[in-house]
């Protein structure tokens, strides 16, 4: 389950919704992982343009990892601007034992670092800063250089 | 022609380029000014999957992407 | 903050009231471990008893170890019956960069298992069968045998 | 007097003792058939601090408790 939502994502409803959708299903761990957007560098906040197609490739990619392991993924995104101190991603692992999906939920997120594209920018003074150098290039950069 | 879009901070308009491999798309993009920052950092989707080598073969409709680094979350 | 229940833990609850105390306070990352009853084995549930007095200065350890890493920590847990596909436990840790978390939530879940103070024991056909098979011997086990 | 707690599933119910050490206690409960199963896998807490050696000395009032296998979650 992946789902993109304008603005700044309503936490506790969308784990809740999550947490309903899977207590029945005799998983035996469900681990959420939040991201917030902190105030530093001087930034109001946060703003994200995602380029769904490849997202949803990716993401359905690491969907059939997790169920070969007897797992499910779900994950939520912020497109457009994200204020401080509100949340802009959430992704959560279910599994039958811990030990799968604290592994699991690890490798999602690192890999969800790297390879979605998805482009932040810094919100300054009511404008869009591209967080270059905080940004990491995918797997395969330069190929037309 | 294939059609050629620039994603995220990038800032460009899509193009239209009669282009049938990787290689000539690299070969105008040479003489971009605007495209100098970008090409060293910038991964290469053909049809929405990421590529590896500037031999492949390009289709007319064929949607190119390029995809400058990344940092969701 | 540990806080034990009676009974099964209302997990929408808990944790939108963990994320509203700690989401102005420019942590980065939120990431919560919710354990939930499986059906299996034939039973109805899980009861559990708690040494609270160990329990707790184990919970104050830990929660000084996560404050040297600029994070703190979470833990519920329930005492008492807890039928199937409900929640008897869980833990959160919140931290400014994820890779603390991520390493933190592992660690501290597995020396949980390990270390807490707390009996299970199965519900089965009414009765309270101690889960022993299932139970790890703490550290320093058998001094007076 | 000592007081012995044994916690969780031993089922038995608290005593108290005239010791003055653990070494003391082991003695006393090697006679006990009811701890038979238990004394292998138990840890020992004084004052709920988890101990690893017999040698340490029991005063009066101290509380002694024995842990048997835990599994929280």
């Amino acid at each position: 389950m992946l789902e993109l939502h304008d603005g700044s994502l309503d936490v506790p409803k969308i784990t809740a919704r999550w947490y309903e959708e899977i207590k029945d299903k005799n998983f035996g761990a469900f681990i959420p992982f939040i991201g917030i957007v902190r105030d530093e560098f001087g930034i109001d906040g946060l703003s994200f343009d995602i380029y769904e197609p490849i997202l949803n490739s990716w993401f359905d990619t690491w969907q059939k990892k997790a169920k070969e392991q007897g797992a499910m993924l779900f994950m939520a995104h912020s497109k457009g601007d994200v204020l401080n101190h509100t949340s802009s991603y959430i992704s959560a692992v279910v599994t039958p034992q811990r030990k799968v999906g604290l592994r699991l939920i690890n490798d999602f997120v690192e890999d969800f670092k790297a390879s979605a594209p998805i482009w932040k920018y810094d919100l300054i003074d009511g404008k869009r800063v591209y967080a270059k150098n905080r940004s990491q290039a995918l797997s395969g950069a330069g190929l037309l250089a | 022609m294939a059609r050629i879009e620039f994603l995220g901070p990038i800032g460009k308009e899509p193009q239209e380029l009669a282009i049938s491999n990787l290689n000539e798309l690299k070969e105008i993009f040479a003489k971009d000014e605007k495209l100098a920052e970008w090409l060293g950092i910038c991964a290469v989707a053909v049809n929405d999957k990421i590529v590896k080598s500037t031999d492949m073969k390009i289709n007319p409709n064929d949607k190119i992407s390029l995809l400058p680094p990344v940092c969701g979350g």
